[in-house]
């Protein structure tokens, strides 16, 4: 899995997540892509446009609203020799077909001693944008994290977003793949040609020795930009993008805090039993008797998301507040220093309505 | 059949506020000053207006993210409804709920929820607290036809019927959920078949007649109020905007121009304003003018909320 | 009505079968070498082994975790179930479903579940699968009348109906949940209009009788095969013995030992034993006996599986 | 809230819980038990026996197979004024209704700006004990403990489990009360008058000096049996019970660590993302600076269960797994010393069928 380079193609995340399906609807006629709205004129904002048109309505179809019924019916196809896709336009809604997800996808393949299993993705966008408020703007990545069987990617990148949703269609396992609307519009460098993540491998993207960030789907972006606030203060950070949460790469994330000495997760949901939590207590594992670090978890702030703008800012970690309380970890004094306010374009140029 | 003036008064008075704070939505939003998502009910106001002008305001109603009309006609305030979608510190919850969240005990009207067909269950419980106290208030709970393709529907109608709870279910059934028509999300569009299959007396009212909604709803509310269990109501309607956001939608390519047309033609709103005078017209047309601008100032004027209140109410 | 003698047979065997192995469970539960719950389907035989008189090899069953029966009627492999209620190695996945969740890849029956209603959706994808490769095989679904209050099971009829899926929906109507009457849990016990609700042709089956199911059953799997859509089955049976566990359970107090007695008197293992000849009878008791026999001597010196075993197959 | 001690009145587990339901039903009249089974002869393990009898069906009762509309029911119920206990045989069940808990429950508080709030008790039973197979052996805490707007319940003790339900009665917010299957028979002191738990305080059952044991529910009694058997090779164990789970008292457990410098955490659930990762990071946060630890978590091994007793005996921490694990953390070699088979009454002795 190459690192993007400039000189080749750019595509936006969207577009590398379009591209990346029809690639393999054209390799394999067992993928088909389903959920509601997903046939429409905006073909989930770009990435499953006119795939019914070109594949055909079994290949590409609505449906009602029924999360649960129609996770099953992923799960059962899936078993049956398929490759489903189903997307959700939130991943809120995915608190309605937990079940469908944990107890029965999940557990196939064991409980069938290998006889069965169950090749499904599941889609999931992350809905941050314009006053999505408690009901739509959630990740529940940690939740699939904590249940064997399931297997869970968070691509940051235009590349990784191909990359992975390849990875997640050829791999026989439910794979969920967590998306982010923020991240949709954000171009980079797309190679043309089908590739596909590797699971459990972290990505650094970009070196340093002192500090240690690991940041999880849009907070990554975040966490590039309080880059170079930290540098102005003479702090060069290292910055991980773990890309597969499950399998997680915590060799590589270990190897750099045993580097830096100091570890960051910034993730994109509460803190609380969340990626976060797993990653300090892995790294934790990892490195006992070997390197002493220090650790901060950052995420939502914990409360519901609320609407307004305002309060949003204080919700969401910022390169600002993530600059702020890296600093502090490494023992600069609040006093000391004032991160600067970068904007997040992809938020501040957002415009809804939704 | 005549209308006695009163009664159209008062139900064009309700669709004209409606309808007009609706439009101020459309004019402001390209400000930005609404952050929020919102989901408009223009085309829809018959229905909130028709079943509502049947409601108390001891009774209780849950809806959906698309809750403006509901609540106004509910009797909601609408300084606080403007200042929740402005996101400021004197909205209906500070800024915490948005536009798909109105909720207002004052007004009778607890929760909407952004998660399609969520508050239905809650009816169920809402209703069965009633009872034991020994009220004569009712739950009434709107939802889209969007929300009869959930499970939670089945559940909640078989839970309501096997425990008679007073509970009236209004279904704005606008044929669509978001882009997806419903013909493509059951085999028959035979909603009231459905809730009768749980032994709920059930009506289709076509068409958008506000006084034949009203009617329906009257007698469907004097019947789950004396005891008889939950009642159905499947309201044909037509939303004349977008999904969500203030836009129109045709060039989408999703519906007709000649299905909204027909829409259009039967607004309730200009019907009622032709069977008014014009004197009660203009009195009722301004006095929803005053009270729009003085809401719009209220937002305006309204501060944000501090940043520490943010941390307020996760729990209680 | 008269019935083939090689139908009968055939019937019988099967009844026979399913019921002496699971007598035979009764009698060496105690023994604690079966340390999984077990959900018998003593008294409720004649619907699996009607239903699943009209499958072929190529159909696929999903069913619950009262799925000895359905498993045995299907064509499964007494020795491995055996051996899986033994939790050993040589079962079924190795010790890693029990009772509860019996799959054999093999008899096309993929897999039970342990939570009421879960495999109904799966019927969906399968079916929809196997018509989009061409595949003239059917699926078929069981699921106990409890299914029918969860949400899941309105949304699997509707999108079976939507997609016109070749799926046969077998509703096992014990009338109870555990010790919940279904009378306690529907407004009107009306199963057959549920499904209709979604135009699911439907049909009751009252009685227990084993040539009327296997008949309705033949015309309904005629029908889904023929490219008709789904179709829906409630057949009414009762359970003998407790629900979960080999005990019989009228000292709970839960139901009458009348109503029991009616359905016991009403046993169509006895019945088809009635319409043999003695001589096949002995014969086909002789062969099950045998079969038993061996099975459980292929479960008794079947090791148990090795520890490091429980990693197997969490992924593929 | 006192420990326990001789000389008071016994009674079990279950008996404690159904205790703790009569005497707040008494109490308060809007206080009602509803879920599947709960006035069936059987009376949920005997902790909701024949309270329909006492206090009348409208306050005890039966209910469709419908989490998710049940939840929902609660949570209405609850807006209105009232006082709803859900009760579930399996906490596996629970992943029916997760909306209603997550995106529900969990925010009509916060949505409302505190004008509502949800007085709703969730009882979610852990089902450990005879061949319970991958489907109802399941343990959720963790989903819970992420979400802000929820309170997590988890006692291991009879003491506990009374006052842990009284106190979830009491509480205004939505309280998930985990019990163990395996818990159910255990006996121990319980004052006849009502008391409750306090929440965010958790319990310390035995001092030690050389490792801190933080245990969950029914992994409290292996702890306490692997204690004595830490003792002979001269490992002096503080166990530790968080009793609630959300919020979680950081402060006691980090104490405890700061005093034995090694932290191990036995969960009723897998270790990623769960409840030992959230207690290992948030210990690592406290102390850093101040004091290094090594830290373990023990939980689930990572697969579905399997429903054989060879493979659960290997799947389940036990008083064994975790005494050798433990001593492994404090740096005995694993060929020193065999920790000796403790007999897990409750479970050597349990007798099927469920
Ligand atoms: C459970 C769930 N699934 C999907 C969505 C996305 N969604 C938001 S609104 C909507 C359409 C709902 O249609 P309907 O219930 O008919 O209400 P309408 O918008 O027409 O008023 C959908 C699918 C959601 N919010 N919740
Ligand atoms: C979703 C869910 N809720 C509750 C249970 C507990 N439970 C196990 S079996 C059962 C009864 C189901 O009754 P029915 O579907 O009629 O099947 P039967 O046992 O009568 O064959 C219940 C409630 C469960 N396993 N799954
Ligand atoms: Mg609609
Ligand atoms: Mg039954």
């Amino acid at each position: 899995m190459s690192t993007g380079r400039r000189g080749g193609r750019e595509l936006s995340y969207a577009q590398a997540i379009g591209e990346a399906i029809r690639q393999e609807m054209e390799r394999d006629a067992g993928v088909f892509v389903y959920g509601l709205g997903v046939d429409d004129p905006k073909g989930m904002y770009g990435t499953t446009l006119d795939l019914h048109r070109v594949f055909g309505a079994d290949r590409c179809f609505d449906t009602p609203l029924a999360e649960d019924a129609m996770t099953g019916f992923g799960v059962g196809a899936a078993i049956a020799g398929m490759r489903p896709i189903h997307v959700h336009q939130r991943m809120d809604f995915l608190m309605l077909c937990m079940n469908q997800l944990v107890n029965m996808a999940a557990k196939q393949s064991y409980m069938s001693n290998g006889a069965v299993h169950v090749p499904l993705v599941v889609r999931a966008i992350i809905g941050r944008s314009w006053g999505q408020g408690a009901q739509h703007s959630q990740a529940f990545h940690s939740y699939f994290m904590h249940v064997p069987g399931l297997k869970v990617l968070a691509p940051s990148t235009p590349h990784d977003a191909k990359g992975c949703m390849i990875a997640a269609i050829r791999d026989d396992n439910p794979v969920i793949v967590m998306e982010h609307r923020m991240l949709y519009g954000n171009r980079g460098i797309v190679p043309e040609a089908p590739y596909a993540a590797r699971f459990g491998q972290a990505r650094v993207l970009a070196e340093g020795d002192d500090v240690t960030i690991v940041a999880i789907s849009h907070m990554v972006v975040e966490a590039l930009r309080a880059r170079p606030l930290l540098a102005e203060i003479g702090l060069s950070a290292e910055i991980v993008d773990p890309v597969s949460l499950a399998p997680l790469d915590v060799g590589t994330i270990a190897e750099s805090v045993a580097k830096t000495g100091r570890l960051a997760v910034v993730d994109t949901s509460w803190a609380a039993c969340g990626a976060g939590a797993e990653i300090v207590a892995a790294v934790h594992e990892r490195l006992q008797g070997r390197r002493a670090f220090s650790a901060l978890r950052l995420g939502y702030e914990p409360t519901p998301c609320p609407t307004t703008r305002p309060l949003e800012d204080v919700y969401y970690p910022s390169a600002k507040s993530i600059a702020a309380k890296v600093a502090a970890l490494a023992g600069r004094a609040p006093g000391d220093w004032q991160a600067r306010d970068i904007v997040a374009r992809e938020i501040a140029e957002f415009r809804g309505p939704f | 059949m005549t209308h006695d003036p009163a009664t159209i008064e008062r139900l064009y008075c309700q669709l004209r506020r409606i309808r007009r704070v609706e439009e101020e939505i459309v004019r402001i939003y390209p400000t930005d000053k609404i952050k929020s998502p919102v989901h408009l009910s223009i085309g829809q106001e018959a229905v909130a207006v028709g079943v509502c002008d049947n409601l108390g305001p001891d009774d209780i109603l849950y809806g959906t993210y698309r809750g403006h009309a509901i609540y106004l006609a509910k009797g909601g305030n609408l300084d606080r409804m403007m200042a929740e979608l402005y996101g400021k510190q004197d909205g209906l919850a500070a800024g915490k709920a948005g536009s798909m969240h109105l909720g207002d005990v004052a007004a009778g009207m607890i929760g909407t929820s952004a998660i399609v067909g969520t508050t239905l269950p809650l009816s169920l419980g809402h209703a069965f607290a009633l009872r034991r106290r020994g009220s004569a208030a009712i739950v009434c709970v709107f939802f889209g036809e969007g929300a009869m393709d959930e499970g939670v529907f089945h559940e909640t109608a078989n839970f309501a019927a096997l425990k008679k709870l007073p509970i009236l279910f209004v279904c704005e059934n606008n044929r669509y959920a978001i882009y997806s028509h419903v013909k493509d999300r059951m085999p028959e569009v035979n909603l009231c078949e459905r809730a009768e299959a749980y032994r709920i007396p059930a009506r289709r009212i076509a068409g958008g007649d506000i006084f034949a909604i009203r009617a329906a709803a009257a007698e469907a509310v004097a019947a789950v109020r004396a005891g008889g269990g939950p009642r159905f109501l499947e309201c044909e309607t037509q939303r004349w905007r977008d999904h969500v956001g203030p836009g129109e939608d045709l060039h989408i390519g999703y519906r007709t121009a000649a299905d909204l047309a027909s829409w259009r033609a039967g607004d309730q709103n200009a019907r009622l304003a032709g069977l008014l005078g014009a004197a009660a017209r203009e009195r009722i047309d301004a006095e929803v003018e005053a009270e729009i601008a003085r809401a719009m100032d209220f937002a305006e004027k309204s501060p944000f909320p501090a940043a520490h209140t943010m941390y307020d109410h996760v729990y209680r």
